[in-house]
């Protein structure tokens, strides 16, 4: 780990996170268990940075993103967003504190309300928590739909009168309506095709560095992640995998999953496809409200040991910056396992150097 | 460059290009307009009895005849029209506020939710009859002498015929309102911190107008109908005070003899639910966005 | 879902002592004595002596009291009695009514044939009416056949049974004479001339109630066809080159009739209601007529019994309403 | 002979309830017992009384009646019968007046036992009843469609509070009238078969008969004057245009007599103002400020055009009238002089009076504005006598207030609801009254200053008009003692004249008659007023 | 693939026409292309280019109105299925052509079992009884890689994952053998890992069954992987059509290159800015009279406002429409 003092400041910083979902069921409705969304996931981010989370779909990126923004009443765990407590925090501290953290959402289209025209969606948070006049609104609208390139002609129109790209554009200009520090992007390109993608990114990246802001992003695809994220984080079934820096995770991923993860992304190239080997993985991901026990990759992990199915493992930083949850590479593991482990790794590492 | 012009431009932009609304609107205008200003134009009193000429057909002096007291139709039917179609815009605005609301809140604050759904059951079963005959025994006086007798049992009516009808519209928009608390922009609206009572207005509102578009609609006709119930169980006005639905219940007698007295309440009533029907698809499709596009 | 539905029969409960509780007090306290209709000649004391007899000035809460032991003790002892033969019932005094002395319940199950008969073909001719014009209309968006489907549907909404029922009363009975104008409930369907008649006579009812129903359900149907006709699976079904009927008659009318079936299974419970100014213009003396008759005598048990009863149908038939939503799709599963 | 002439069709719109007229005295549940069960005697369509199950009517001149009148001794006919072949005995009488009796039964024909000491079997046939005091006229028990009497076997068990449990005999009594009941179907539709045993063999001329309830007064009159499926439509109160044309029809024809029934305008004479407290309202406390004048009253009467009313409401079936008691001829006034509508007269009335028109053509006097609330039942007749009356007042200068009130309520009699006819919180209300059996005596006794409806009397009592003199009630106690006819009616007639002509508390407007339809092809029924109208149902036959 | 043999599919200056309140929308202008037996053609272009109106045209599923198929042929085993009537379309749609859509989550009919849905073409069109066809209903979910396969047709799609539903897809597309397989962003809402096995399983099932496949996507590394020829359309449009290998090497048009900038590597070089085509797609009112890429194009001249370009060779199976020479830089002079 880097020194504390040179690196810049945590201005998120997540310990313990649990979101869980109440299962009811019975006569009486009783609650007999949970959807564990997110369970146990502790992580920073830097001021300034993008970290990008990835995962298959339903493993609680979205939930996560969510929690850290209380969108949810989380279950248990500790949210720090510029130093102050967000997770416990009682309604009027939180509605101060929305402007500081925003969120841009997945669904360009279903996160707009079709019934609000363009300028009084963005105008929205504006209403909120400022007290501008009618007209500093209207200029501050403006200058918004400038920043994230919408014509100003288009003040009045409806959502469904863009295309998804330019949706997207509004959804951002109202996360930035208020200057916040952090937003937190869940799958904001997901929606959109190729080309459009690649517009919302790339703006996503001027506005970052114009205004300073730090990104939690929030993707499946992983080529896009590899391209806007600093750091990125890969959950699976509600919990941490693994976290490194970008070149680390793509270059040498040790997770068994993130691997299997990464080989599975096409590359638009026939030769090298023709050529890569994938790591096809079986059967679908388990459900959250009945995780497997020890790691709860184990129903589908290629290398899975004995110890997998009884022994949680932890998650822990195996190089400079790099945590992973793998009893791979567990460090206080039993002998047997450790064997394994240190074996595994040098294939492993190995592998990585081929890719 | 425009600057933001009031959504009700739009709105009012889509509902002209409506044909049926158009029509609807204009039939709905005139008849309100006969109604409002006919009686300055046309002055005979409605109850005035002119008894020898009882019971006579279409005339100079009495355009649609007059009934078996010799009462002027027409007088009584714009002095019927008035209070039929107040009674019906009023009562059906009670029902729809309350189905909205009670519909609204249950939908969005889970807490309350059962408690309103059985509320909701409760007025279901409760029987209409009886009720009305409490109500009007418990509030008649004290409101006809606050109010006067025609404006007291006017809101006596208004208000019974809206508690008793509001139970369909609540159960439609906590439905609409449960599937639309789940959508993204209702979540973008609690990131940016919006409080419960503006996202209802703002965000959740907006979105569950087409369903009461159509249950005011129909609670129009449905009004109408029920005051004429009402005054035939003595309920309703005193009886020398003519609605639609009076007269219309009054003719029935006198169906086979003089048929018109029938057509011409009956008529009044059809022609004004078919108008507002019209007027509301018009406005369910004004008023959604994204039809309006299209 | 089994779950589901008896924790709602649980809720069920309680929630309808409270109803009727609150029906109980409700007419109570609305106006009007049992011996209204009492002729005047008829002196005050001996009204008041009548009144004590059948315990009209009893306390509300003795009154309901014995009612809600009446009602959910005796009957249904009684009914067992009936079945077994035993005599468990013996000596208990029934629900009975005011204004004809007798047990309220007989008065209901003599009643219920001619409800059923009439409201309740009316309801099912209206449906079966309906669904097609409302699939038609919707198939065929803004045709003639919509078009008019619509205004029609609009007018037989805004027309009053009471001025419908005389005009086709005046209209076949009067001018045509093709049906009686007097509905004959003593009527037994023995025969093919009973049954000829029998359907003579039930014509002009059904037609006038079939005639709302029909009004209201084609256009629930129409805009759930119209919801589901643009819906991804249909394209699916095309792609298989299914036939157009099936397309529609299958795939898309089997989701359309969910948000529908719910609608048909709420209105049943006003069959039960009975359609009060229809059954009096018709005089089919159903259960409609029956609780407009006890209101105006004021006879509380027969109305409170009714009244209850009625309830007792609504919650049930919004559960069944819930558990046939939860059957028909199977994406809800209420647990 | 019995049973010869097939089917006969009756419709009552509305529906009997229960066949024991001792359990409910609605008219429909009465006329319909009437068909099954007898009294000893009956009111003729003159009033004049015919034996039934009795031999012959007791008079004094007969023996029948006791000299003191404290007593009156009833002989049985012959070899009666009930329908289940059991003889009649005197004891089925006495039965009967237990029956009533019971202090827990809840009897609806008290009244007509009242007074009674004791009801004796003196022998099989002979019972004799004994009265407390003297009674000029003896012929309440046992008199009468009210008071049948009923088989001692078969209620043996029903007696006070069981009545209620002998749902086989309330429904389907066992009597000794021309029809037997085989099956009943409460508030719908009764099906009869001539009586086996009737006692005269040629008759009942139909073998069955359908007895339909409910519906409306159109209705039924189109099914027997339009349609032809009924034969006997009750009490078709409809306008007299609307009944005119349906008789066009051809089927059928009217029928009408007149009683004793009147509709009449009652004036309040204490103050039913709402801003006094509501146990003082309508009270002797304070007298009607504007009703108080007697000019105002007598004005109100002049403006009624009372023939007009007749012609717009009844038509055949009324005659404008003057008198609260218009029949039978031995206690009717005849009195004329309100028949003629004078507006002038009224209005002159009124300015010699003090009451001067404001500027809303409004008479006013003393700050106080003829300004009266005028309340009835609902129903299409009354509400337009209600708009008639109305603008006649206003020509002369008085502003009405309408007010109609659901019949249940209004006649309900609940002491909760402000809108009973005897909390009478207006100044006029309109219904329709009249008397049992031919006797005005109790009738008229209905306005003694001590029947006025209070906060006492649990707003019970029959003087709704709070008409208070005590010349009126020193005369009606000379009437209780006399047992001269014709002396009766004497005083008859004055009493009724105080109310009306002199005092203007009363107005009566029309003398309603009763109407009905019959089938054309129906024969040998004559109308009663007196009685139950199917009183001679064992003479009837279809016309070939 | 075996060059030379007659294509299965046959299309020549296909048009289609939306009437909407708007005014019309040409949404397919002028597009020919062909398809050889067992070949995969790969179809990119950006969202609203007009790649699946072209398809649902082929085989009439656009609802009419407001779509009109105005124009073109497509030949199909010896017929022209513009001109065939309903019947014999629905004889060919779903026996002869399989159709797998975009959105697995909605195709799918949610109140019938996959069973049910399954059995009905195969009953319709391979004329099997229940039994059969319950038989080869299991076989193809098992061929789809869904396991107990059996049992799992009595459940209702609910009941599978976004991916096992567009399995569910593929199995009813197949269930007749069909010649052709149009395949519509088959994987687009799915994860990769998803999307990984469904490619993989979609090369096994082509070599097992031989047929040729239409595969319509805009992810560029799908198409890499598993495409013999790629087809770009644009505003309604072909622009370039080649071999996958060639294009991806060689691309002629303009969009196609700026198309393959704007992708992101997962692996090798991380671009350190992504490109971006700037400007918005062309809004299809009326028929193009000019190049409608012109306001987003680089290398646009005034010719390219006059007209629009058509068709050329470029190299043995690969064409462009763009008067714009890739390997000179220069405006084409044909
Ligand atoms: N409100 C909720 N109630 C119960 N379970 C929920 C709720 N929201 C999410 N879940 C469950 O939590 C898990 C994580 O969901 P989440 O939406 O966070 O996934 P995701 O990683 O964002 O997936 P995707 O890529 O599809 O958006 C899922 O299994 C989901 O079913
Ligand atoms: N029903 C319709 N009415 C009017 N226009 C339509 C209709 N369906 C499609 N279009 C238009 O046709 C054009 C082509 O649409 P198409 O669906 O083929 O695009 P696509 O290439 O498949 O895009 P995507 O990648 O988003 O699926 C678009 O401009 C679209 O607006
Ligand atoms: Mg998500
Ligand atoms: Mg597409």
């Amino acid at each position: 780990m880097l020194d504390a003092s040179n690196t810049p400041r945590k201005l998120v910083e997540v310990s313990g996170l649990k979101m869980y979902f109440p299962i009811h069921a019975g006569v009486l409705r009783r609650k007999v268990g949970d959807v564990k969304a997110v369970d146990n996931v502790s992580f920073h981010i830097f001021e300034g940075e993008t970290l990008g989370l990835v995962g298959e779909s339903g493993c609680g990126k979205s939930t996560c993103g969510r929690a850290i923004l209380r969108l949810y009443e989380v279950t248990d765990g500790i949210v720090k967003i510029d130093g102050k407590e967000i997770a416990k925090a009682d309604r009027e501290a939180l509605r101060k504190m929305r402007p500081t953290m925003q969120m841009v959402f997945q669904d360009p289209q279903a996160s707009l309300n079709p019934r609000m025209t363009v300028a009084s969606i963005i105008g929205e948070p504006l209403d909120e928590h400022t007290k501008l006049s009618k007209k500093e609104k209207l200029e501050r609208i403006y200058e918004l739909m400038d920043q994230v390139g919408l014509n100003r002609a288009f003040a009045n129109r409806y959502p469904h009168e863009f295309s998804g790209g330019q949706r997207q554009r509004i959804g951002i200009a109202r996360a930035l309506a208020l200057n916040p520090k952090f937003i937190v992007c869940d799958e904001p390109i997901a929606a959109l095709d190729v080309s459009i993608q690649a517009q919302v990114v790339n703006l996503l990246e001027e506005l970052q560095e114009r205004l300073g802001l730090t990104y939690l992003f929030i993707s499946h695809d992983l080529s896009m992640v590899r391209h806007i994220a600093d750091r990125v984080a890969v959950m699976y079934l509600g919990q941490m995998a693994e976290l490194a820096p970008r070149e680390a995770l793509y270059a040498r991923p040790k997770h068994p999953y993130t691997e299997a993860l990464l080989s599975a992304v096409p590359d638009p190239d026939p030769t090298l496809e023709s050529e890569r080997e994938r790591i096809i993985l079986k059967g679908d991901v388990p459900s959250p409200a009945n995780p497997p026990k020890g790691c709860n990759f184990c129903t589908r992990c290629p290398k899975v040991m004995e110890i997998c199915h009884s022994v949680e493992p932890t998650f822990e930083e195996v190089a400079p910056g790099h945590y992973v949850a793998c009893h791979l590479y567990q460090s206080n593991s039993q002998n047997a396992g450790a064997t394994g482990a240190s074996e595994a790794r040098k294939e492993h590492i190995q592998q990585g150097e081929e890719a | 460059m425009r600057p933001p012009r009031n959504q009700w431009w739009d709105v009012w932009d889509q509902f002209k290009t409506h044909k049926g609304a158009l029509v609807g609107a204009s039939i709905f205008g005139l008849v309100l307009i006969i109604v409002l200003f006919g009686p300055y134009v046309w002055t005979i009193d409605p109850t005035y009895i002119d008894i020898l000429a009882r019971n006579s057909g279409m005339s100079l002096a009495h355009p649609l005849g007059t009934d078996q007291l010799g009462r002027d139709l027409l007088a009584r039917m714009m002095a019927g029209g008035r209070v039929s179609i107040a009674v019906g815009m009023t009562a059906m605005i009670i029902s729809v506020f309350l189905g909205t609301l009670i519909g609204v809140v249950s939908g969005y604050f889970r807490r309350l939710d059962g408690a309103l759904m059985r509320l909701t059951d409760l007025f279901l079963a409760l029987p209409l009859l009886p009720l009305l005959l409490v109500m009007v025994m418990l509030f008649r006086q004290t409101l006809a002498t606050q109010f006067g007798v025609n404006t007291g049992i006017f809101m006596l009516i208004v208000s019974a015929i809206g508690i008793t009808s509001w139970m369909p519209s609540a159960r439609i928009v906590r439905g609409e309102v449960l599937a639309l608390k789940e959508r993204e922009f209702v979540l973008a609206a609690k990131s940016i911190g919006t409080p419960s009572r503006r996202m209802i207005l703002r965000h959740i509102l907006p979105n569950v107008m087409s369903p009461i578009m159509v249950a005011a609609t129909l609670g129009i006709a449905n009004a109408i109908i029920t005051e004429s119930a009402l005054s035939f169980l003595g309920l309703g006005f005193p009886p020398d005070f003519p609605t639609w639905g009076r007269l219309l219940f009054d003719g029935v007698d006198y169906l086979q003899d003089y048929p018109a007295r029938v057509f011409w309440p009956g008529i009044a009533i059809s022609l004004a639910v078919l108008s507002v029907n019209y007027i509301g698809d018009g406005l369910r499709d004004a008023l959604d966005p994204r039809i309006r596009g299209r | 879902m089994l779950n589901y539905t008896i924790r709602r029969l649980l809720i069920a409960i309680p929630t309808l002592l409270f109803i009727s509780l609150i029906i109980f007090s409700l007419l109570k306290l609305a106006p009007g004595d049992p011996m209204a209709q009492i002729p005047l000649t008829v002196p005050p004391e001996v009204k008041e002596k009548m009144r004590e007899a059948l315990g009209a000035n009893k306390p509300l809460i003795v009154q309901y009291g014995l009612w809600l032991k009446q009602f959910f003790m005796v009957e249904p002892l009684h009914m067992l009695d009936g079945w077994f033969g035993t005599h468990m019932s013996d000596g208990m005094q029934r629900v009975i009514s005011w204004q004809t002395r007798s047990p309220v319940a007989d008065i209901i199950t003599q009643r219920l044939p001619q409800t059923l008969w009439v409201v309740g073909l009316a309801y099912v001719i209206g449906v079966l009416i309906a669904l097609p014009i409302g699939i038609v209309s919707a198939y065929r968006q803004y045709s003639v056949f919509d078009q008019v489907g619509t205004f029609v549907s609009m007018i037989g909404y805004s027309v009053p049974p009471f001025f419908s029922g005389v005009l086709v009363i005046v209209i076949f009975a009067v001018k045509l004479h093709w049906f009686p104008s007097i509905y004959d409930t003593t009527l037994k369907v023995d025969s093919w001339s009973a049954f000829v008649a029998q359907l003579q006579q039930m014509i002009m009812p059904v037609m006038v109630l079939a005639l709302q129903t029909t009004a209201q359900i084609s256009r629930y149907m129409r805009s759930s066809m119209l919801d589901n006709l643009g819906q991804d699976y249909v394209r699916t079904a095309r792609a298989k080159g299914m036939s157009e009927a099936v397309v529609v008659l299958v795939h898309v009318l089997r989701n359309s009739m969910i948000p529908v079936i719910t609608v048909i299974a709420l209105g049943v419970p006003g069959i039960f209601g009975g359609a009060i100014i229809t059954e009096q213009i018709f005089k089919v003396n159903g259960i409609g007529q029956l609780l407009i008759t006890a209101i105006y005598a004021n006879d509380l048990p027969m109305v409170q019994t009714l009244t209850f009863i009625f309830a007792v149908l609504i919650v049930l038939f919004n559960l069944i309403a819930d558990v046939l939503y939860g059957i028909l799709d199977p994406r809800i599963r209420y647990d | 002979g019995r049973g010869d002439d097939g089917h006969v069709n009756i419709i009552y719109w509305q529906a009997p309830s229960i066949l024991n007229p001792y359990l409910s005295s609605g008219t429909k549940d009465i006329e319909s017992a009437s068909l099954v069960i007898e009294p000893l005697a009956r009111y003729d369509q003159d009033g004049n009384l015919v034996p039934y199950l009795a031999e012959s009517v007791p008079t004094v001149a007969n023996g029948g009646v006791s000299k003191d009148l404290t007593s009156i001794t009833w002989k049985l006919k012959q070899g009666l019968k009930w329908s289940d072949g059991s003889p009649v005995t005197s004891k089925d009488v006495v039965f009967t007046w237990k029956y009533c009796t019971d202090p827990a039964g809840g009897c609806a024909e008290l009244q007509k036992f009242d007074g009674v000491k004791d009801v004796k079997a003196v022998d099989d046939l002979t019972v004799k009843v004994e009265f407390n005091e003297p009674k000029p006229v003896p012929y309440g028990p046992f008199v009468g469609g009210q008071s049948p009497i009923i088989q001692a076997k078969q209620f043996e068990n029903c007696l006070g509070a069981k009545a209620p449990t002998c749902t086989d005999a309330n429904f389907g009594p066992i009597g000794t009238g021309p029809f037997v009941v085989t099956e009943f179907k409460p508030n719908d539709v009764i099906q009869m078969k001539a009586n086996p045993n009737y006692r005269d063999p040629n008759k009942p001329a139909f073998a069955t008969l359908t007895f339909k309830g409910g519906g409306d007064a159109a209705s039924a009159a189109r099914a027997v004057l339009e349609t032809g499926e009924y034969d006997y439509a009750w009490n078709l109160q409809l306008a007299p245009d609307v009944l005119a044309n349906m008789v066009k029809g051809g089927k059928g024809h009217i029928v009408a007599g007149f009683g004793s029934l009147v509709e009449r305008l009652m004036l309040n004479m204490t103050d039913a103002s709402p801003n006094l407290p509501a146990d003082e309202r309508s009270t002797a406390k304070h007298p009607n400020p504007i009703l108080k004048d007697k000019a105002v009253r007598e004005a109100l009467s002049m403006a009624i055009d009372r023939p007009l009313l007749v012609k717009i409401g009844y038509g055949e079936a009324g005659k404008p009238t003057c008198d609260l008691v218009p029949a039978p001829k031995n206690y009717a006034a005849n009195n004329t002089s309100c028949m003629k509508q004078d507006i002038e007269g009224a209005k002159k009335l009124l300015d010699e009076a003090g009451w001067k028109p404001g500027p809303d053509g409004i008479r006013v006097k003393d700050g106080v504005k003829l300004h009266l609330v005028y309340q009835t039942s609902t129903n299409a007749v009354r509400q337009d006598f209600q708009s008639l009356i109305k603008q006649w007042w206003k020509q002369i200068g008085v502003d009405t207030e309408l007010k109609n009130i659901d019949a249940s309520v209004f006649f309900g009699g609940d002491p909760g609801s402000p809108d009973t006819f005897q909390k009478f919180y207006a100044d006029v209300e309109m219904y329709a009254n009249n008397f049992d059996g031919t006797d005005p005596e109790t009738y008229l006794a209905q306005y003694a200053c001590d029947k006025a409806p209070r906060p006492e009397t649990q707003w019970q009592g029959t003087n709704m008009v709070r008409y208070c003199n005590p010349d009126y009630d020193a005369l009606l106690k000379e009437l209780s003692k006399t047992g001269d006819l014709a002396k009766r009616g004497e005083i008859a007639k004055k009493l009724n004249n105080m109310l009306t002509v002199d005092s203007f508390s009363i107005l009566p407007l029309v003398d309603r008659g009763r109407v009905s339809g019959q089938a054309n092809s129906l024969g040998g029924h004559v109308m009663n007023t007196w009685d139950s109208e199917l009183w001679d149902a064992a003479n009837w036959y279809r016309i070939k | 693939m075996p060059d030379g043999a007659l294509p299965v599919l046959d299309v020549k200056d296909l048009k289609t026409v939306f009437t909407t309140r708007g005014g019309k929308v040409h949404a397919v202008n002028s597009v020919s292309f062909d398809l050889k037996p067992g070949e995969l053609l790969g179809v990119v272009g950006e969202s609203g280019s007009g790649k699946s109106v072209t398809m649902m045209s082929l085989i009439g599923l656009l609802p009419s109105p407001p779509a009109d198929v105005c124009g073109g042929q497509v030949n199909f085993e010896g017929q022209d299925l513009l001109q065939c009537d309903e019947d014999a379309l629905r004889a060919i749609r779903g026996a002869r052509i399989g159709f797998i859509f975009q959105d697995p989550m909605t195709s799918l009919n949610p109140v019938f079992t996959v069973g049910f849905q399954l059995m009905e073409p195969l009953r319709k069109h391979m004329g099997m009884d229940k039994k059969a066809a319950r038989k080869r209903a299991a076989e193809l979910l098992e061929l789809v890689g869904i396991p107990d396969a059996a049992r799992r047709l009595g459940d209702y799609p609910h009941q599978f994952s976004g991916g096992m539903r567009q399995r569910v897809m593929i199995a009813i597309a197949l269930a007749c053998d069909p010649q052709v397989l149009i395949a519509d962003e088959p994987t687009t809402a799915l994860d990769v890992t998803i999307q990984a096995q469904i490619l993989e399983l979609v090369k096994e099932l082509r070599q097992k069954l031989g047929m040729a496949i239409v595969w319509i996507t805009h992810d560029l590394g799908v198409i890499a992987g598993i495409a013999d020829r790629v087809m770009v359309m644009y505003g309604g449009q072909v622009v370039e059509q080649a071999p996958a290998r060639e294009l991806f090497a060689d691309p002629q048009h303009p969009y196609t290159r700026a198309l393959l900038k704007t992708v992101p590597k997962v692996h090798g070089e991380r671009d350190p800015k992504l490109s971006v085509i700037e400007g918005q797609p062309p809004i299809l009112m009326a028929e193009p009279s000019a190049c409608s890429f012109r306001d987003r194009c680089p290398h646009a001249f005034d010719r390219c406002a006059r007209e629009n370009p058509r068709r050329r060779d470029v190299a043995q199976g690969h064409d462009v429409a763009c008067f714009w020479d890739a390997a000179s830089g220069e405006p084409h002079n044909a």
